[in-house]
């Protein structure tokens, strides 16, 4: 268990590695911030001056060593738009974000499971079809455009809830209604899949010759045993949302990690993007290794 | 004891229908049948007969649609099953009839301890719960005997053997003391001499509680050792029904002779046996001491252990000649063969084919030795790729060694090759799929001999066969062997099968030879215990044993000499 | 089917915590932003989203300029004399206080104009001093001296920019909490929200309201939505399309003009002739309606107001015909006409930015000419508008929106039109020379000579193409008592606006 | 094959073009979905020629038709957008690029995801580890980095975007590839071609390939959908597709500031987003029961016995 936490551990390190070489390079392709940071009229001097202000004038794999350098020191420099740590702008904006992951991701494995198993144990009944295209649809359309309807219908026209904003929590509603439509939708066709071969099992045919409720076959034998490639997939729209969910915190004015990065990608504020992207990508090794952890709980038969 | 009173359960008329597109498939056709408490009732079939359909079909688990039950009527204790509303019919399961089923791995859960399981028995029907639940699950894993309860019951399914899981199907069928027990090919998957113990388990049951038991089958050995009675079923129909000594000494169906020819040794073994004729002087393969070692780890602080899959083993092939190696699972039989086929490395230990050693081939030798030396496989499906179709799949040699075949001699060279295993040229165009167990094999023998070879390796070739299919492989076999001159390697658990076909066998256990001997010899007069084991654990009929006595060693010339019937190795 | 059902519980539930929300204090505002201002240094009001929070209200300039007449007007300092060509002297105002205690006086603007002009932190501000080098120095008290390496006639109208921070701001290192002498003073900054309270000891009337919380949508719908909905006050720069209610929305002139930079180095756009029909093909009042009713047609760069700005110069009309026929005669004349031009957009520019470009381009394809359109990110797009050009552009047309506020044509003529202008595609050495004689005139002769040049620019160089005036859309809540003006893409000064009661 | 399954078999063979249009008539709404996705594609294929180039052509003073006029020619039934151009035909036009990009992107990902999954998956070399750190990264690394970086390097065009996408879908792929491959290789099959003398390469082309290929369209379906939609939040971000092409997100997202106002600009392509991605959904769904032997049956006309 704990060498294979090590080995997971040292597959990331190396993947987080090869990863922020890999951003710090490419951004460096996507031009000078210079032109963004001084006003369209700044003179030649002024940009000298910026770029050997904020070693920009050096040569890229100069700067990277430098980069490592920092690193080293656990220092992440400084955000050119914020004039502050860049680490400390991502490890603000980053709870943000995870709060409504977490609730979202909840919610909608939770919701999923159970119209999920109710469809798979009534397949082909009218539950299970309209189930499954409600479901689907709410997963088949724009983010944006549901969110922006959203405010319009909700916020605008029955003056029920919030347009945007963070506070109380009726703030809460509209973005986590819209991160969930989506996992919702794809985990109840998971869901409901994976109940229906774990209820044509064999081990369901024991159950049903022991005599157990169908309730408890349903939800305690087959629930039980589809959990795993629900929580696969769970997992991986987890990460999704870990990474930030950049469409609901541009409309809602969430103040996320995924709302930051776009706008330090725009404004090529290089020292946050590498920030973010180190946030972000070890929240999701560790988010892995948890999914891996909770296989290991649910299924005796995985041993790491 | 035997025939007391009403019968307990009584099914007449059943028909059941599984509904396609196409017109209804006839499952079950007007199936009748009666068991009594404390009888033993055996349903004997090959696969596909429609064994199981109809107990499945007294227990409520057959899905409608797909399943259609067209007609009939099930009276259990008086009681017509179908007019009972779903939870009348939940509440006999379990408590008055209960089931166990062929692969207890796949029909236990796999993620509830065996004690949750067990106890779900008596928390479903009110009978108890909490602690005094969990008692009676530890006393009942007590009696089906698995070794200290006390930790076991909290383990998981995967962490027990195949017996031991049968064992605790069993506990957990008992579990509510049912009036009927019916017992799904509950033998089938396990080796011989666990199967004894599972039978004999059974019968003290039986003896105990004096509950009904449906057997299903189609071990001929088996049905003989348990049945009262015995209904024979073919393509959904009752064939033949009967006491069970009667059915067997005098079959009337000629389905029923015909599945009792079939069996390998149905005539004295050594008047029809099919061993080589002619066997040659030369040497063709020598392995010399062969061992293959793994590592298991059993923690990650624990140190390695190391284990002994192939332990020193060394023997001769010669041109023509068929050895037979013997041995229960986990004997290392397969890990000779695959290593001889190059398909994983030996720790140690030689094998000299023409005198050049496998393992230490590469390149150009390496090709040439495996166009002479074949394999066919246990699953004749899973052997070959679903996608391709028999011609592809018989072709494949030619594709790979390029020098073999042209091209455009291809198509006529796969009819020929399709004739000479039994099968029709126009057979080329359809996919695995489309064909039974048998022809399977017929065409993985085609591809097999398709690069002309020299020495083929079966492992397992027919252990999945039903009787009847098995025989005839075997005849094919022989057949090519005496028409090509080749000589096999014939892997295998299945004692009868060898005896017919083997010239010289190998009798091994955890790896290690324990025996070698030409088979007339090792049949006549085993020397080692474990082989003596091995042969007396085929199962002898019920009729020749006397009540609560254990089975006596060779009680009967026949039935000690008949064999167990087609079965898997676990 | 969803949606309904989250309204009926919704509804049962939330009225009460909606309401809640939209509760406001009396004396309390709420702004809604297009966008998240990155910091709060006081040398950044320049940019939009600083200037809107902090210029009036937690700093002050120097001088501030009247937008009717684009004349620097007094604020920090009261009166300003021109000593010499290269010195200025600037008197400033009595018994002002900063925020956190100190004294306003001639130290604390030294220190603010060497804070800006020092070159240790990245000051936004001091572009709009060019290459000038300043030296400043105290006279005494509340006299400063600003020299300057070269004349600078319009230093006062500069000073505008100048804001004025507390000695006790680091000196180099960009801030997030400015201290100054405006009536507001920043109570907090998180990535949610600003927050400013009203300063006891301001030096001039004490404004109405007490406390403002900027927030911030990039959605124009949504800020639109927060105002009618009573979460917000106040949101500037709402989308022509939502500022639907003439009870709140106001249009006003900015001082923003949109314009085509043509590329006059590059063939076929070297042809005076072409240039020409590009003006003439656009369907200027279809185009209009883009932009809204209020849209004013541009003849030149500058709005009315700023000095130099000819108000009788006619913009280009719309004649496809014409433009056909001059087409026709530089095909004649051997220009190859059909040579594809890229027309190079810059994603979110200003509201249908990209539209209107698509528009153009397909009514240039209808006169004949082979534009194709590229819209491109910012920093992409910049490297076309800014020298140098990259090396392989080819013919090509470049969106893009001039925003002179500061009250005078010298922030625009050079830049666009000198040879050596950042932005400019022409060498001309005659022209260079005009234009050298208006910056260093005076008065009438200044204001005289600029109109020339943009009457020039219009008839004879055409090496653009003036597309609007554009109007900004602010919506302002029923609860205020606020119109705005020009000035409010730069500065919203809260203690302008009155709450009705 | 469970005991309640009898192990006859079939007489049919799914796969045959009869019976699959058989079970795509038993369910209705899959029939539906075909229907659907197979107009689109038709206008995707057949738009240029229908509508001409009415999607570009400019109606200055018609912006922001409503809807259901009849006033104008047929066209403008669905509405104009910003700057008159009739919806219907940009949505015709539109098809085009969204359903082709969604295919290119989906496919190219498909390809060398599939690709790489069968190598990491088959091989133990260094390379394979390689792979899947390789595919780590691409994971975690953000897509709008990515198609910024793409934008500002290489230019905005089709090929670009395409490009993004499928760099961003590759590891999906990469992954099930690779899963399935680990447990194929262990099939017999694979044994027996490898004691035939089989090169890895033949194996992983012949043998284990195919059977990797159901299980990777399977995914691409829903794939599909998810690409037409991060396609669209591209857009919606400034980042997607750029004027003067347009595909039905960069509608949507041009036409999200009018959603007050003109409601139908965003509408009908999102509807026509919805539509097209729900279909590819249901259809998917359809084809797992087909595949399915143990569901199979809930599209078959189950024919009942005379009793």
């Amino acid at each position: 268990m704990f060498s294979y936490i090590g080995r997971r551990a040292s597959h990331s390190i190396l993947s987080v590695i090869g990863l922020l070489t890999l951003v710090f390079f490419l951004t460096r392709l996507t031009g000078d911030p210079s032109a963004l940071y001084l006003p369209l009229d700044a003179t030649a001097e002024a940009r000298a001056a910026f770029a050997s202000l904020n070693g920009l004038d050096q040569p890229v794999h100069w700067q990277f060593a430098e980069y490592l350098k920092d690193l080293l020191q656990l220092d992440f420099g400084q955000s050119l738009r914020q004039n502050r740590s860049a680490m400390e702008v991502a490890l603000q904006a980053f709870p943000e974000t995870l709060k409504l992951a977490l609730v979202a991701i909840t919610l909608s494995t939770a919701l999923a499971i159970l119209v999920g198993s109710l469809a798979a144990a009534r397949a082909g009944s009218l539950f299970d079809r309209i189930a499954g295209v409600a479901s689907l649809a709410g997963a088949s359309a724009p983010d944006f455009w549901v969110a922006i309807v959203g405010i319009l219908v909700f916020a605008v026209g029955l003056e029920l809830l919030p347009t945007s904003g963070t506070g109380t929590w009726a703030h809460w509603i509209m973005p986590i209604f819209v991160l969930t439509l989506r996992p919702f939708g794809l985990l109840v066709q998971v869901v409901r899949g994976a109940m229906l071969s774990a209820l044509a099992s064999p081990y369901i045919k024991t159950a049903r010759a022991k005599g157990v409720r169908r309730t408890k076959i349903i939800f305690g034998h087959a629930l039980r045993n589809s959990l795993l490639p629900i929580v696969t997939v769970a997992g991986d729209l987890a990460t999704s949302l870990v990474n930030g969910a950049v469409v609901v915190e541009t409309i809602f004015g969430w103040p996320g990690i995924g709302k930051l990065m776009i706008d330090a990608i725009i404004q090529r504020d290089f020292a946050v993007v590498q920030s973010t992207i180190l946030v972000t990508a070890t929240a999701i090794f560790i988010l892995n290794i948890a999914v891996d952890l909770l296989y290991a709980f649910l299924d005796p038969r995985i041993r790491y | 004891m035997k025939n007391v009173g009403n019968p307990i359960l009584k099914v007449e008329g059943l028909t059941v229908d599984f509904l396609s597109n196409d017109e209804p498939v006839r499952a079950v056709d007007n199936v009748s049948f009666h068991v009594n408490r404390g009888e033993t009732l055996v349903i004997l079939g090959e696969s596909g007969s429609g064994k199981s359909v109809s107990t499945s079909t007294v227990m409520d688990l057959i899905d409608c649609p797909p399943g259609d039950i067209v007609a009939g009527s099930c009276l259990f204790d008086g009681t017509e099953l179908s007019r009972l509303d779903a939870d009348a019919r939940r509440n006999i399961n379990g408590r008055r009839i209960a089931m166990i089923f062929q692969d207890p791995l796949a029909y236990l859960n796999p993620v509830y301890t065996v004690g949750r399981q067990i106890e779900e028995v008596y928390e479903s029907h009110g009978e108890a719960g909490g602690r005094e639940a969990r008692a009676r699950a530890m006393e009942l894993l007590q009696r089906v005997g698995i070794p200290e309860p006390e930790t076991r019951i909290d383990y998981y399914p995967h962490q027990f053997s195949g017996g031991q899981r049968q064992r605790i199907m069993i506990a957990m069928a008992i579990a509510l003391k049912p009036d009927i027990l019916i017992a799904d090919e509950p033998t089938t998957a396990l080796d011989v001499s666990v199967q004894a113990q599972i039978l004999d388990l059974l019968r003290d049951l039986q003896r105990e509680t004096g509950m009904a038991l449906i057997l299903i089958t189609h071990d001929l050995e088996v049905a003989a050792s348990m049945a009262d009675r015995i209904i024979v079923m073919s393509a959904g129909k009752v064939v033949e029904t009967g006491p069970a000594r009667e059915v067997f000494s005098n079959p009337k169906h000629a389905y029923t002779c015909r599945l009792i020819s079939a069996s390998p040794d149905g005539d004295p073994a050594e008047a029809s046996n099919k061993r080589a004729t002619k066997i040659g002087s030369e040497t063709l393969l020598k392995v010399e001491h062969l061992t293959k070692e793994y590592a298991l780890s059993s923690g990650a602080f624990a140190p390695k252990r190391r284990f002994k899959a192939v332990d020193d083993v060394s023997f001769e092939v010669r041109r023509g000649e068929t050895l037979g190696i013997v041995g229960e699972s986990g004997s290392g039989k397969s890990s000779i063969a695959r290593m001889l086929l190059r398909l994983s490395d030996p720790s140690s230990g030689k094998a000299l084919f023409s005198g050049e050693d496998v393992f230490e081939m590469g390149g150009k030798t390496l090709m040439a030795f495996r166009r002479k030396v074949q394999m066919v496989f246990q699953d004749p499906f899973g052997s070959m790729n679903p996608r391709m179709t028999v011609r592809s799949i018989i072709s494949e040699p030619w594709a790979i060694h390029r020098d073999i075949l042209p091209r455009h001699q291809w198509k006529e060279r796969v009819a020929e090759l399709l004739e000479l295993v039994g099968l029709k040229p126009d057979h080329a165009d359809r996919y695995p799929h489309q064909f039974s167990g048998g022809q399977r094999q017929r065409i993985a023998i085609a591809r097999a001999l398709a690069s002309e070879p020299e020495l083929i390796v079966c492992d397992e070739a027919v252990s999945a066969l039903d009787v009847s299919i098995q025989a005839q492989v075997i005849d094919l076999l022989a057949d090519l062997r005496t028409r090509l001159g080749l000589s096999y390697i014939f892997i295998t658990h299945d004692l009868p099968i060898v005896r017919q076909f083997a010239d010289r066998i190998l009798v091994m256990k955890q790896g290690k030879v324990v025996e070698e001997g030409d088979t007339a010899t090792l049949f006549r007069a085993p020397r080692h215990e474990y082989t003596r084991g091995l042969l007396q654990a085929v199962p002898k009929p019920k009729w020749l044993m006397s009540e609560n006595e254990p089975p006596a060693e060779g009680a009967d010339v026949f039935w000690s000499d008949r064999p167990r019937s087609g079965s898997f190795s676990g | 089917m969803r949606r309904t059902g989250v309204l009926t519980i919704a509804s049962a539930i939330l009225s009460a915590a909606a309401s809640s929300a939209m509760a406001q204090g009396a004396q309390e505002i709420h702004v809604v932003l297009p966008e998240q201002p990155a910091n709060l240094e006081p040398c950044g009001t320049i940019i939009t989203n600083v200037g809107q929070i902090l210029s009036q209200n937690v700093v002050e300039p120097l001088t501030a300029i009247d937008p009717k007449t684009g004349q620097p007007q007094p604020k920090l300092a009261t009166e300003w004399t021109q000593v010499d060509p290269t010195a200025w002297h600037i008197r400033l105002r009595e018994g002002v206080k900063f925020q956190d205690g100190s004294d306003f006086n001639a130290e604390a603007v030294v220190f603010s104009i060497n804070r800006m002009t020092g070159g240790k932190i990245t000051c936004s501000n001091n572009a709009k001093f060019g290459d000038a080098k300043l030296t400043v120095t105290a006279i005494d008290d509340l006299t400063v001296e600003i020299k300057s390496d070269k004349p600078q006639p319009i230093l006062p109208t500069l000073l505008s920019v100048v804001m004025v921070v507390s000695p006790k701001t680091a000196e180099d290192k960009a801030v997030n909490d400015p201290v100054g002498t405006g009536p507001f003073k920043l109570s907090s900054f998180s990535p949610q929200a600003v927050v400013l309270e009203a300063f006891d000891g301001y030096w001039g009337n004490k404004p109405e309201i007490t406390r403002a919380t900027y927030v911030w949508r990039p959605e124009s719908s949504i800020r639109a939505a927060m105002v009618e909905t009573g979460e917000a006050d106040l949101t500037p720069s709402i989308a022509i399309q939502d500022a639907t209610n003439p009870e709140t929305d106001f249009a006003y002139l900015n001082s923003e003009t949109t314009a085509i930079r043509i590329d006059t180095s590059q063939p076929p756009l070297d042809d005076l002739r072409v240039r020409k029909a590009l003006n003439l093909a656009i369907d200027w009042e279809g185009m209009g309606q883009l932009f809204g009713d209020d849209v004013k047609r541009a003849s030149q760069m500058v709005v009315p107001g700023i000095n130099g700005h000819d108000a009788t110069l006619e913009p280009w009309p719309y004649d496809p015909e014409q433009a056909k026929k001059l087409l026709e005669e530089a095909a004649a004349d051997g220009f190859a006409i059909d040579a594809e031009i890229k027309l190079i957009g810059r994603n979110g520019i200003y509201p249908n930015g990209a539209e209107a470009m698509e528009a153009m381009m397909t009514m240039w394809q209808a006169v004949g000419l082979n534009v194709k359109l590229t819209m491109l990110d910012v920093a992409d797009w910049l490297r076309y508008l800014q020298k140098p050009f990259p090396e392989e552009r080819g013919a090509n047309l470049l969106q893009m929106m001039h925003d002179n506020n500061k009250g005078d044509a010298a922030f625009t003529i050079p830049i666009f039109y000198r040879s050596s202008g950042n932005y400019s595609t022409l060498s001309d050495a005659a022209l260079d020379k005009e234009i050298d004689a208006a910056m260093a005139a005076t008065g009438e002769a200044r204001t005289q000579s600029f109109k020339a040049l943009f009457d020039k620019a219009r008839k004879e160089v055409v090496a653009d193409i003036p597309m609007f005036h554009m109007i900004g859309y602010t919506r302002v809540g029923p609860r205020l008592d606020w119109a705005p003006d020009i000035t409010t893409n730069s500065e919203i000064p809260l203690a302008n606006i009155r709450l009705k009661d | 094959m469970t005991i309640l399954l009898p192990d006859t078999k079939s007489t049919e063979e799914p796969g045959t073009a009869r019976v699959l249009h058989a079970y795509l008539k038993r369910d209705r709404l899959a029939l539906a979905a075909a229907v659907f996705l197979a107009l689109f594609v038709l206008a995707a294929m057949l738009g240029p020629w229908l509508v001409g180039d009415a999607a570009s052509r400019l109606g200055l003073r018609q912006r922001n038709l409503a809807p259901f006029s009849l006033e104008q020619s047929w066209i403008y039934f669905l509405g104009a957008d910003t700057l008159g151009r009739p919806i219907l035909a940009r949505l015709i036009v539109g098809a085009q690029n969204t359903l082709g990009i969604a295919a290119a992107a989906v496919f190219s990902s498909m390809l060398i995801g599939g690709a790489l999954g069968l190598v990491a998956g088959y091989s133990e070399r260094w390379y394979s580890h390689l792979i899947l750190r390789l595919a780590d990264v691409i994971m975690s690394f953000p897509s709008l980095l990515l198609a910024l970086i793409v934008l500002y390097t290489l230019g905005p065009s089709i090929t670009n975007l395409v490009i993004v996408l499928a760099i961003t879908r590759m590891p999906i792929y990469l992954r099930t590839a690779r899963a399935e491959v680990l447990e194929l290789r262990e099939r017999m099959f694979v044994s027996a071609a490898r004691s035939m003398g089989a090169k890895p390469v033949r194996i992983i082309l012949r043998h284990i390939a195919p059977l990797v290929l159901p299980t990777l369209v399977t995914i691409s379906a829903i794939d599909f959908a998810t690409v037409i939609l991060s396609e669209s939040a591209l857009s919606f971000l400034g980042l997607g597709i750029q004027p003067p092409d347009f595909t039905w997100g960069a509608m949507v997202a041009n036409g999200r500031g009018y959603l007050s106002t003109a409601w139908w600009i965003a509408f009908w392509p999102g509807l026509a987003i919805m539509l097209t991605t729900l279909s590819l959904n249901i259809l998917s769904n359809w084809a797992r029961t087909v595949a399915d032997p143990q569901q199979r049956w809930r599209l078959q006309t189950l024919r009942k016995a005379a009793r």
